[in-house]
């Protein structure tokens, strides 16, 4: 029987007639929001979803052209796997009902608890939640995929990003979100009090995090230092393409962060505010900073200032008043542009695009600055430290799990099925190398690094 | 016969052309080219980190011409390119032995025009 | 009178006083419901409508970017011909009281019916339903433009996406959708009982199959077969765009879904979950497929698999289980890679896009998965055979139908305004060709066929 | 406390108990119809804001690729920069309690009189309505950019963008707007009744006028006249970044105008499929006319077309019939074509996008169209000529006001920071002289002009 | 020695390189570039706008040869090029004073090939 | 004087542009090129169909000088280039009649560095 049908035909009959036309039993306000929140996630999760777009033009943008078939591909590919993953075992691993007192979940692995197809199955939250939390998961995925650009061997790329949105993204995430789903599913860190709204930590910085260690472990791309331990710019390709993706991803946020309130009320308003206000703090910050250091507005550091701002903002988004908001931004986006350098000039792990510095460092602070700027928790609002500690437990637990993790698993592929190229691939390009093609025929491009 | 061979500014590319015609001078064929000469580079930066750059944008001119063609043609090119300032650009003349035009199968001088 | 400001004032009263501030009588949860419906059915609305850029970013990325501007010129010019179109003739022709039997529809054209600013006007499902259906309709007609890129004259383009967006579409859409707006105003397909949820063959099968039509009529581009007849690549200029277009596209279709329960409620999730599940499966098994034959993980495969997962659950989406929609679109993915290579290599069609491949054979994958996999009427689930073959009828219907006006449009235009380009036209490009300038003034494009 | 875990559970417990698990009193159905409103209201906040990405891509697409990253450093900025100076400043100036006589506002400055954690906050309407507000005041300050292009100094314009969003834009607002979150704050313009339901006038309009007063005050790029006075072309490079950035705008649209309703209903759809027809005729009409007086469909005449379409339409989206909407788009997109022409040779005003006809001409001829068109009002349907009168004294005053303000604004900006770059930077690009960068490196791109 | 230049229509590039391979030519370097000879411009134009492209897309083939190469090559590219239209292009001929293959130090006629 | 004209692969630029600062060669013009020679093509495919890609990208180096420099630049070109695998590349050498700059209107010797 098609649904759309029906559906067509008890609006009509709803609105010709005025009379119940939906149910057997009466339909209630309280199920009417019930809808309203699932229309609404949907859509949060859906514009989260296309962060993926955007991931995948700052990424592409801010390398060189010989490697962009090469991380487009991962990118729909971490998206791909991370969501059949997520679905099997991810999602189970972090909802469901906890083992060993709150360090993974055990059930509701592929929802299977949910009966398909039976009476209510129309009102259903659980799909909704899970379409939702998917699209968080390949988030954490995707953000690697930066930090280990224009190197990075692709059989071994689908290995690990498998491995990240089945393992440990959703470890991680039990501890601080497992409650999300069954209130009695709680992870130890939230139940030591942790905040992390919408992610700074969860989702940003622990996808930051591993991306780290894989910079680590692979080493910097051919002619990123000179011989004298110099950092040599390689610039990106296509500033079009970063920027789009920032706006993509700004716009995408408006799903991740009000979204994140999985309800249909002014809350959702409020949270745009709050993040908006944080991501223009962010850019604004960082390109002053950006000119004040380097005597010009760089255009990719202030496009990762937005990001920074974006990132700063997702733990605090809805504990804190628009001033407070644009503070953390204001802050954010200056922490990128000194990252970014600290990064590359004095650790020397090259980042091509900066991904730790915007989702691990500024995730970092977004979540410290729960406890200096939460209303009734934070510090500056007279709440004490004991938030800002708890705070920092969780940040340091995602740094050690995630790099932890992360330093483990690329050590594992790099003397197994190897991490990275060959040198002589990497010179070509791995779009030929890899993908035996190239990402813009025709066009005379001249690289000569 | 000689071939011309210049590099100039890209921005006086039109003008060229003009004092070309002007000349007589009809038929040319032009490269986009890197430059590095006596002009000064500049600096570009990204990431924060400085790249010095001086390969500079150049536009590259080719013309096949008879000898009693060379001079106004050298000619024409200085009238349209110079400005003065350093990055104007060099003119090198190379003997040519033979010029084929292929739709006609001409060589030689009948072919150059 | 300014209903913006009403509508501001009535809110704020509302908030203020809690009284009820919208109705003479009060408003029932129904009419909220209806509400609802009308927001989702909206958002939905423009995330389909949105596909046209993700239709044009593909096809504009998959040509050579001699023909860029031509293709983003059919791109826009199909959505608002067919916008236009389909608002005075193809509505009513789909959705109005059917004449003969179930062929087509005679009434609510131009949404005649529906009195504009009387009382009621504004809870008024009509015009949702209209343009949830105008930005269908226009998609079916997009397809074919990529099918026939880089050689078709504008006039004719223009000429046979009208008819296609006023006549051929909605006819078809008559025989299977008919009912959608009014509940007798059945066709003859949904009268068998053949289930098509939101449109593999509707819309999907119905604009590749007038495609191919169109691409066997004009012949493969210049250079495409060597002169033994083999297959020659002609890459794309932008695997950046046309990924972008990919992303796009697939953001696109949790309008195209889930948005077809014109309903908002938990199955807004469920289909989500179907939706993106098959997707990720078709761009997985697309991958591997292309990698396992050639040897190399192909992008261009990657991406079309990725869309052909997407058409494939277009049909069973809201039907189906979670783990039924992931093994439909694997096949779906692994189904594009051989019928693009069996089209290019032993039909010798030149489709540049895959255009026939993803949405044709694909969409028809997609329809009969319905009378497997379906919960109740799937042959795997006991449903018997009776369901795949009403599909089947549907599937052939479709191909006849639009295979066979597309074969007799194309013609006469062969005949008369011509359909394709001059020789000269078509090396040079149509950019320059038929609109006089270039996509990329300044850039240095090397173009040797 | 984790909001995010409540609202989880609180969905949990009213799905598995069907009891108000919301709420110490019952929730109540007007109640909802606010949080549907919300929700809307903040998706469509959401689509406005990534009209950023349009602009951006449109006027990136149009200019020359050695400003590119400028272009997009200055989307990014007035994005920002408004975003925050419009909540410090701009909205209390346009919605707050209106002083000496509907003027501006003195009042709700930083909406500092809602308290934000206490009860009820989560119901709260205003954030939402600052939210979208904002996005609005962001899309007049960024269509400045346009006309300014390719020659404008970066500092001068971080200082003009901020004092567009935080005075030029805001005071105008007031005066049309003033009521929409205090009905008693209303201004003078709309005291007179004055219709601009989603502000052709009110945003478009104004920030071409500003555009018109800069283009003017910088004179033409270096080489847009011949030394006869004859305009040369300046192509843009890259018509697919400025098709994208069309599709985007069209996207964005849909939030600008059945957003502009603030409330979930009907009246969404129905102004959905009046803005689309529009747009739709735009394009078609803007195609037609530059095919036959140029000779051939020119894309950027097209895709500007689809845009004066849509502006046209902002204004009278919710009182005209969709066939009325069809013919105010047909005409806007004719109008831009001549409007182009017209300011390209015989204004000799140099705007390299475009913005002045498409957001200031149609943007005027979409307001005055409210008073030919509207189905109450309109001369064509009876209304008499008094509404075009004041829709005349409205689309005088914007002139007045923005291009009066602007004249001023740029020619203090001229005399003191400088507005515009040497020309040397101007040759060689303000990518590198502002921004000491390049946004393509690596790819041949050959300028000579 | 020689070194040929030759300027082509981009599409015949095929064509001559498909000649050469048969002559046993089989080492050339190519760059685009444009050209402007005999063969018409053509209109484009821009926002209504006309623009003059009389600037064309071409290929230039560089080969450089042994003396007794230079007539079979100069042969195959007519070959693979003419069609006889306005346009087809030039061959010019250089005398090469000297030719070093970088990677052995080779010098002279056996560098070349 | 000569003109020397240098085929190099794309990643070596900055080595011969360092060989030849170290030798006090500080003009040149580069182009990129595709080039052909002995050094083997790869294959790309797209979409399931191959592609032989036997035009490998390349830099052309285009230096004036004297003929005193012209050993000292062949050799820093070798010095910077060489790597001692198929594919390092040319050098032509062509005798160049006049050189002229623009800027001034030097002729010979004294326009060329
Ligand atoms: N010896 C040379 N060999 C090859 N190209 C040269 C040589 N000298 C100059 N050029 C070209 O001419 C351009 C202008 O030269 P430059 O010395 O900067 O200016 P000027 O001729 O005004 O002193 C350079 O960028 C380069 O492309
Ligand atoms: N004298 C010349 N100097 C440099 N290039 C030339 C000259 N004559 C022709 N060319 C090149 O050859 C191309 C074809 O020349 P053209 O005169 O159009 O054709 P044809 O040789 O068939 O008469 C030109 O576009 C230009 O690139
Ligand atoms: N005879 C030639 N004429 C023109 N260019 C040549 C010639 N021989 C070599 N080249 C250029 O030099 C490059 C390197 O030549 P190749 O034979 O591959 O390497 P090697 O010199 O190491 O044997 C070629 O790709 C081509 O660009």
């Amino acid at each position: 029987m098609n649904k759309k049908r029906i559906t067509g035909v008890a609006l009509t009959l709803a609105l010709l007639c005025a009379a119940p036309a939906m149910a057997d039993e009466a339909m209630t306000v309280e199920d009417l929001q019930a809808n309203l929140n699932v229309v609404w996630t949907s859509v949060a999760a859906f514009l989260v979803m296309f962060m993926q777009a955007g991931f995948a033009m700052v990424e592409a943008g801010l390398t060189r052209s010989k490697n962009t078939v090469n991380i487009l591909m991962k990118n729909i590919m971490d998206f791909s796997i991370g969501s059949i993953g997520f679905f099997f075992i991810g999602f189970g691993l972090m909802f469901g009902q906890k083992a060993m007192g709150g360090w993974f979940g055990t059930t509701d692995f592929l929802l299977s608890g949910v009966a398909i197809g039976s009476e209510g199955w129309e009102t259903q939250w659980d799909w909704t939640f899970l379409i939702f939390q998917t699209v968080f998961a390949a988030t954490a995925a995707t953000i690697v995929s930066g930090a280990m650009a224009e190197r990075t061997k692709f059989v071994s790329y689908l290995i690990f990003s498998a491995v990240i949105s089945v393992f440990i993204y959703p470890v991680f995430g039990a501890w601080a979100w497992g409650s999300l789903l069954h209130e009695d599913a709680g992870g130890w860190l939230e139940g030591m009090g942790f905040m992390d709204f919408a992610g700074s930590t969860v989702v940003h910085s622990v996808g930051a995090w591993i991306g780290l260690a894989g910079a680590i472990v692979l080493g910097a791309r051919k002619g990123k230092y000179g011989p004298d331990g110099s950092p040599k710019a390689i610039p990106g390709h296509s500033m079009a393409l970063a920027a789009l993706g920032v706006f993509i991803l700004w716009l995408g946020w408006f799903g991740f962060n009000p979204g994140s309130t999985t309800f249909g009320d002014g809350m959702i308003g409020y949270i745009a505010v709050t993040t908006n206000l944080s991501a223009a703090g962010g850019a604004v910050a960082a390109m002053f900073t950006s000119w004040a250091i380097f005597k010009k507005a760089d255009m990719s550091m202030t496009f990762n200032g937005a990001l920074a701002g974006l990132v700063s903002i997702t733990a605090p988004c809805d504990v804190v008043s628009p001033i407070g908001a644009l503070i953390i931004g204001l802050i954010g986006g200056a922490l990128v542009v000194f990252s970014v350098t600290f990064i590359d000039r004095v650790l020397k792990v090259d980042d091509p695009v900066g991904a730790v510095s915007v989702h691990g460092v500024c995730g970092a602070w977004g979540t410290l600055a729960v406890g200096l700027f939460a209303l009734e928790e934070g510090l500056f609002y007279g709440g004490g430290i004991s938030q800002i500690g708890i705070q920092l437990v969780g940040v340091l637990v995602a740094f050690v799990w995630a790099f932890g993790a992360g330093l483990i698993l690329f050590s594992i592929l790099k003397a197994t099925v190897g991490l990275r190229v060959s040198e002589d691939e990497e010179l070509k390009g791995l779009d030929i190398g890899e993908h035996g093609m190239e990402a813009y025929t025709g066009f005379q491009i001249f690289v000569t690094q | 016969m000689k071939l011309i061979i210049a590099y100039i500014q890209p921005e006086k590319l039109n003008a060229v052309k003009q004092a070309l015609y002007e000349r007589d001078v009809t038929k040319m064929s032009v490269t986009n080219a890197l430059g590095c000469g006596q002009q000064g580079g500049f600096h570009e930066s990204y990431r924060g980190v400085d790249i010095e750059v001086n390969l500079l944008k150049k536009v590259r001119i080719e013309i096949a011409v008879n000898d009693d063609y060379a001079k106004p043609t050298i000619d024409a090119i200085i009238a349209g390119a110079k400005t003065g300032k350093i990055g104007d650009g060099k003119i090198f003349v190379v003997d040519l032995a033979d010029c084929i035009r292929i739709r006609t199968g001409e060589i030689g001088s009948a072919a150059i025009g």
